[in-house]
């Protein structure tokens, strides 16, 4: 082999090894969940974010792991965990929550904790409390260790005939309406995840969507 | 009986090459290996899915960890089956008398990508491996600093970033383990001996050939949610984690196994297969260390294979081993672990320590000073490796009336870990000192090692762990050691037997431009950890304190700069043997070691013509009247050679 | 000096000359040194005197780092001497044989004798210091050997999970919090556990670190001299979220600490009633909140 | 000898080789059996480490032991293989190819007998395996002995055919346990290497049987 040749070798050899580095960087490690942005609210300075909660997500490279969806502006309901809210505002939320519930691995986190009154509306009924020892138990909860947001949502009846077996869920399948109201302080980005022990066939419950963004945890990231 | 030349010079039997038969494609190398792989993943995989779908776990999950293992297990079989490392044990089974161990004589380069028994071979392929490892790791590495930037904003989401972080750390510290037993214990160390073949060549075959499939296998794990559990895989998170676990414990246990069969090599050779005339006493400090490695390894690496095993089984037939809700510990996994785990870092610096005392006496024109005391040093780290592992659990909760011993055994490690500078002072003092391009990575090992050393003072003691245990600090203490220690020998050996291994000398200018730049971004790196560490960051996070970013930032920069530092020695190092290759004079360092004195460079099959008959000490630089170290050195070819650097 | 007098360099009479030289240069560096790591650096040093075990391991750490230069400087004026003395020199054989010997008893000796001294000395010195403060601020396992000697100490069970901490306190109701507030000047036992997997309680200011292991209660003492907040932070790799686990505590004065607990005892008290009893150790209900990975029947039970 | 020159001592190379080939193979066999105690030697402390530690009460808490009648079935399986094969081995020795062919086909046969018991046993256990401490213990152990007993008898089996093919070969010059031909020499290396080895297994079989079946 000629010098040229071995010289021109030695380049494409190096130019593949950093195709392969940028496509690996680009095209697998860089992949996030998409943000959405909470969507402006006919009052002015409050905000609305629905959530709905899925006993399956039915989408995506997991479809039987539950998970978190998030309204976008054109009503879609995207896979995602990832919310956008302003600074110094009132954020609304609205929680449609269709799966069955369980206990906590540690029963402090029944309290309702970090909203606007520190109270929650389980389908219009107000309570600083959810027992999740007693009817469905708890589903899923929202938890911001930084802002001292804690708000459980009480599980359903995964018997019931009209049980949401595959996301996106609909209204008419059966689910608990939860709202409750946060008030943002200074911007940030803010992670939260839930505490039920719902990674079904992982130890403690905890592995899989738990430990996965975009399912059982992500980040609220307050803007100015 | 009289010697049989033909054999000698490669051109008898040949029908020692494993495989035989078939030509072209077919013939064994790493595409059929990785055709079987294929194919034994497809069979493992569909054999795991067949019986495990009405389990428990595998239906909630979504996730079939049975499947997974038993697929890597088919790949790994199809492998070596694709290899043609398995047509002998078969054969074997039939009785066919065991040939002699004859190294293929196959030229060019495609033996390369074949399963040889040349050690030669297996040397090179070492060599390239753990490059492409190392920087594969290293790169990893960058990405880690790249998101440590900044103390909120996240460039990686943060799954994938402690994915990232196992992902470097495993990579890293399984590979690293072999990073000079693979390359220079396999390749020069049997030169070093003055031996024509090594004890059992099919197992340094085999121990190259498990390194591709480890890595590749630990790599995927980033394509299947990775594991969470970093390079120590503490259970019950481990057992916790999803299908990227799994690939932990392959490439992990894999990696053990290459380990195991490169370090019986190795040991049987040393002992067996000396030349006439290498007494234990004339043995190079090289060997010394290579056995103590390879003792270290047999007696530590069962373990880690046995704590792997047994987290596959809580993750597979749901034994609960180390689960503390049926029966078991957690605990149980951290004796494992690091009972293997600390023998390993010592499996990482005794090498390095080899190899400087190796080099440094010829460029120092002087006897290797204290020769008994550095082997005695290998020989003290590796038995006491041995007794320190729980000092990784000082804060762990268990049996602390343990604590005040297992300080004792650590800081008594300080000791033989200080005979190597004695060694390196004693030789230096009254020297004739070139500073070469290896002696400059030497002397860097034994600059960048004092800290690491010192700072173990501070890691072993248990009140000031309390401070430091899990933080930056012993991340940049453990750096210095390896990273500063091995890492810095190991380039250093390579510019040191490149010209024997390829015939191709290396430009001094690009070599000192590499060091420099190495050693000080190296420091400028992982110095300022120390401080971060001492402030409080813990291992392994993404977010920090806001009055840390200054120093992160700092971190992250001397990163990338230690990067291109490599980029650019990879560059230069493909571009010198690839492109200009400028021919090696002989012994170009002149030194009196036995590996120099082979008929060429590269040497030829066999090594030598004629078994050599060791006449003296290889240290003897200060005696101008002392006998050449064998009797094959040819005193106006190999005495005064024209290339004094 | 000329060429010919370059072996002369190397000779033993020129360098038996030099040894004292280097040893009063290494004596005066190294003393120079260690004055200004004591008393310049070593006020400043982390983790800072927050509390007992906090300020005994500031003391530790400024100790150790006094003697940290007399060893670098004696290695790096060694090795500094050599490579700047014996380097080849223009116009000389670099091959040429340097001095024959291979070893010095004398030097070597010493060499062991005062490794071994060092090392020995550092062992008692650690030994002494993880014995008195009450094991340093290290967790020390359910039945822990060195501890203050005083009774009625506050108790703070500290309860990691995935990832969080609580702060479960029996001594006011067995309330569970997740902010943590403790009175200065009191000594306090740390109960630290786990609900899942291995974490570590790591509060940096008050010099305390424990693991925390599922099933197993791991005890920490510290005794709280200043005022001021303090980090919390995981220590042992717990999975994705490990590196957001931690939060703030705050030492207050001792009113202010029962007027925070008296509070947070009212506000928790429907929670509280829901917890189960306190225990030093906190395995969640077998049924239910295992997330099934294990088959579903309790290996307690009766078969 | 001719090319030998000068001052050169004699070296021999085949005789040299022949001998570190037998050195390799009694370090090759001694590494082995270091490789064999220490992953045990693994799983043997986490037998200890949990039934010291007892967590939750669950290393045995309704004393369930795997069947002691395989498991008995086994250690006189794997007892009897290494007495044959060392008898067998010592005839050989002195001269008796066949004796040894006898015994260790025997041996081979018992061996892979021991081994079939022990998966047999695993698949008829009355506890599951996450069902205590010692229950995971003993499912972890029984793959791995069954495959280390395995991996012995290929070796000895490698050893039987190779003799058996090889007969011509390693036979000659008064047998192959007292010819002084390399390659018989080579062949009782093995054997002797394989003797202890298996003969150390056994031994750790007591230990094992003790362990699971007795304590």
């Amino acid at each position: 082999m000629s010098k040229g040749a071995r010289a021109t070798l030695v380049v494409v050899g190096f130019a593949v090894a950093l195709a392969l580095v940028v496509y690996g960087v680009v095209g697998w490690m860089l992949h996030k969940p998409p943000t959405i942005s909470a969507q402006p609210s006919s009052t002015p300075g409050v905000v609305n974010v629905s959530i709905q909660v899925d006993g399956s997500v039915g989408t995506g490279p997991h479809p039987s792991w539950v998970g978190y969806r998030v309204q976008n502006a054109n009503g879609q309901w995207v896979r995602t965990t990832i919310i956008q809210i302003p600074a110094h505002s009132d954020v609304h939320f609205t929680v449609y929550q269709y799966d069955s519930g369980s206990g906590f691995r540690n029963p402090v986190w029944d309290q309702v904790a970090g909203t606007v009154g520190g109270v929650a509306y389980l389908n219009g009924k107000p309570a600083t409390y959810f027992n999740d020892q007693v009817g469905n138990g708890i589903g899923h909860s929202f938890n911001v260790p930084a802002l001292g947001i804690n708000v459980p949502f009480a599980g359903v009846n995964g018997n019931a005939s009209n049980f949401c077996t595959a996301g996106p869920c609909t209204m008419s399948q059966l689910h608990n309406t939860i709202t409750f109201d946060v008030r943002t302080g200074n911007p940030g980005s803010f992670r939260w995840q839930c505490f039920v022990p719902c990674g079904l066939g992982f130890l403690n419950g905890n592995g899989g969507p738990m430990t996965t963004i975009g399912y059982m945890g992500g980040f609220l990231k307050v803007v100015a | 009986m009289a010697i049989d030349y033909s054999k000698a010079t490669g051109t008898g039997s040949s029908s020692g090459a494993p495989g035989g038969g078939g030509g072209g494609l077919l013939k064994p190398s790493i595409i059929t290996a990785i055709i079987g792989g294929v194919i034994g993943w497809l069979v493992g995989h569909w054999i795991g899915n067949s019986f495990t779908q009405g389990y428990q776990q595998v239906q909630g999950s979504g996730s079939n960890d049975i499947a997974e293992i038993l697929g890597y297990i088919g790949m790994v079989i199809g492998w070596f089956a694709g290899l043609g490392a398995l047509n002998y044990p078969i054969k074997k089974m039939f009785g066919a008398e065991p040939e002699a161990d004859e190294p293929v004589t196959e030229k060019g380069w495609t033996k390369y990508f074949r399963y040889t028994l040349d050690h030669k071979t297996v040397g090179v392929q070492y060599l390239f491996g753990m490059l492409i490892y190392f920087f594969t790791a290293g790169l990893l590495a960058l990405a880690i600093r790249t998101e440590l930037l900044s103390p909120t904003y996240h460039i990686w989401s943060p799954d994938t970033y402690i994915e990232i972080v196992g992902e470097h750390g495993t990579m890293m510290m399984m590979m690293m383990t072999s990073v000079v037993l693979g390359p220079f214990g396999n390749y020069v160390v049997p030169l070093m001996i003055g031996t024509k073949r090594v004890a059992f060549p099919r197992l340094e075959a085999l121990s190259f050939w498990f390194t591709p499939i480890s890595y590749f296998i630990l790599l995927s794990g980033l394509w299947q949610g990775g594991f969470q559990s970093g390079w120590t895989g503490y259970a019950p998170l481990s057992v916790q984690q999803g299908v990227g676990q799994d690939t932990y414990i392959l490439g992990f246990g894999l990696q053990g196994l290459s380990m195991v069969c490169a370090s019986t090599n190795i040991v049987a050779t040393i002992i067996n297969y000396r030349a006439p005339g290498m007494s234990w006493s004339r043995l190079p400090v090289m060997g010394w260390s290579m056995l103590s490695l390879g003792f270290t390894m047999i007696l530590s690496i069962p373990v880690l294979i046995d704590g792997l095993y047994v987290l596959a089984l809580d993750r597979t037939a749901q034994t609960a081993l180390l689960y503390s809700g049926h029966g078991g510990s957690s605990f149980l996994w951290e004796n494992l672990f690091w009972f293997f785990g600390h023998p390993e870092v010592y499996l990482l610096a005794i090498p390095g320590f080899g190899l400087v005392a190796e080099i440094i006496p010829v460029f120092a024109r002087k006897p290797v000073f204290a020769y008994k005391t550095s082997a005695a040093g290998f020989i003290g780290l590796a038995i006491l490796s041995f007794f320190v592992w729980q000092h990784h659990l000082f804060q762990s909760g268990m049996n602390p009336d343990m604590r005040p011993l297992f300080m004792l055994t650590t800081e008594l490690i300080s000791i033989p870990t200080g005979f190597i500078y004695l060694v390196g002072m004693g030789t230096l003092w009254r020297a004739r000192i070139r500073l070469t391009t290896p002696m400059l990575f030497m002397l860097g090992v034994y600059f960048n090692f004092l800290f690491g050393g010192l700072t173990g003072v501070y890691v072993s003691d248990v009140p000031i762990n309390v401070t430091v245990h899990g933080s930056f600090f012993v991340m940049a203490h453990f750096h210095y050691t390896i990273m500063g220690g091995v890492i810095f020998a190991f380039f250093g050996a390579i510019y040191y037997w490149t010209p024997l291994v390829t015939g191709y000398q290396l430009s001094e200018k690009l070599g000192k431009i590499h060091f420099w730049t190495m050693i000080v971004f190296f420091n400028s790196t992982f110095m300022p950890l120390f401080a971060v560490g001492l402030l409080g960051m813990p291992r392994r996070v993404f977010e920090y304190a806001h009055r840390l970013q200054f120093l992160n930032q700092w971190v992250s920069v001397s990163a990338y700069l230690l990067g291109a530092s490599l980029l650019f020695f990879a560059i230069t190092f493909v571009w010198q043997l690839a492109v200009t290759r400028r021919p090696t004079v002989r012994n170009p360092w002149g030194s009196r070691s036995l590996e120099w004195f082979v008929e060429s460079y590269p040497p030829p099959a066999y090594n030598f013509k004629r078994v050599p008959v060791v006449l003296s000490w290889p240290y003897e630089y200060g005696d101008a009247n002392a006998l050449p170290v064998a009797d094959i050195v040819n005193e106006t070819k190999d005495l005064d050679p024209v290339g004094r650097a | 000096m000329s060429h010919n007098a370059l072996d002369d360099s190397r000779s033993v009479e020129a360098t038996r000359k030099v040894i004292p030289k280097l040893i009063a240069l290494w004596i005066v560096t190294s003393l120079i040194a260690s004055l200004l790591v004591w008393f310049v650096l070593g006020p400043h040093l982390p983790p800072g005197r927050m509390t007992d075990q906090a300020a005994g391991a500031q003391f530790d750490i400024r100790f150790v780092s006094t003697l940290v230069p007399p060893v670098l400087f004696f290695i790096w004026i060694f090795f500094g001497y050599s490579l700047i003395k014996w380097r080849v020199k223009p116009g000389e054989d670099p091959l040429a044989p340097a001095a024959d010997f291979r070893g010095n008893s004398k030097a070597q000796g010493a060499w062991y004798i005062i490794t071994t001294v060092v090392v020995l000395f550092l062992a008692a010195f650690g030994t002494y210091y993880l014995v008195v403060p009450a094991g340093a601020g290290g967790g020390e396992g359910p039945s822990p050997i060195w501890t203050p000697g005083v009774k009625n100490m506050l108790q703070v069970q500290v309860i990691a999970q995935q990832w969080r901490f609580t702060y479960r306190w029996p001594q006011f109701g067995g309330m569970e919090t997740t902010s943590i507030f403790l009175p200065v000047n009191t000594e306090i036992q740390f109960n630290v556990t786990s609900l899942d997997v291995i974490h570590d309680f790591w509060a940096y200011q008050l010099g305390v670190k424990a693991d925390a292991n599922p099933d197993v209660n791991n005890v920490a003492f510290t005794k709280t001299q200043q005022l001021g907040r303090f980090t919390v932070r995981c220590d042992e790799l717990c999975g994705v979220w490990h590196g957001a686990m931690y939060n703030y505590g705050y030492v207050v004065s001792q009113a202010q600490f029962q007027q925070w607990a008296t509070q947070m005892e009212t506000q928790n008290a429907a929670v509280t009633k829901l917890l189960p009893k306190y225990s030093t150790t906190y395995t969640p209900s077998y049924a239910g909140n295992g997330g099934g990975y294990y088959p579903p029947q309790d290996p307690n039970a009766n078969l | 000898m001719s090319e030998i020159t000068e001052d050169r001592p004699a070296v021999d190379e085949e005789q040299l080789y022949h001998e570190a080939a037998l050195g390799s193979l009694w370090w090759g066999s001694r590494i082995s059996i270091a490789l064999t105690i220490t992953a045990f030697g693994g799983l043997i402390f986490a037998y200890f480490y949990l039934r010291s530690l007892n967590s939750n009460g669950l290393w045995d808490p309704h004393h369930q032991t795997a069947s002691v009648l395989l498991g008995s079935l086994i250690l006189a399986s794997v007892a009897g293989s290494a007495i044959i094969q060392t008898v067998g081995s010592m005839r050989l020795r002195r001269g008796s190819t066949i004796d040894w062919l006898v015994a260790g086909s025997v041996s081979l046969g018992l061996g892979v007998l021991a081994a079939g018991f022990q998966i047999w046993e695993l698949t008829r256990l009355n506890f599951y395996p996450g069902a205590s401490g010692y229950g995971g213990v003993f499912v972890a152990f029984a793959p791995v002995y069954s495959f280390i007993i395995l991996g012995h008898m290929y070796w000895l089996e490698t050893l039987l055919v190779r003799l058996v093919r090889n007969r011509a070969v390693l036979d000659g010059d008064g047998g192959v346990g007292i010819s002084r031909q390399p390659k018989a020499e080579n062949f009782r290396a093995n054997v002797e290497g394989l003797t202890y080895a298996w003969n150390a297994l056994a031994v750790m079989s007591v230990v094992f049987f003790i362990l699971f079946y007795v304590l």
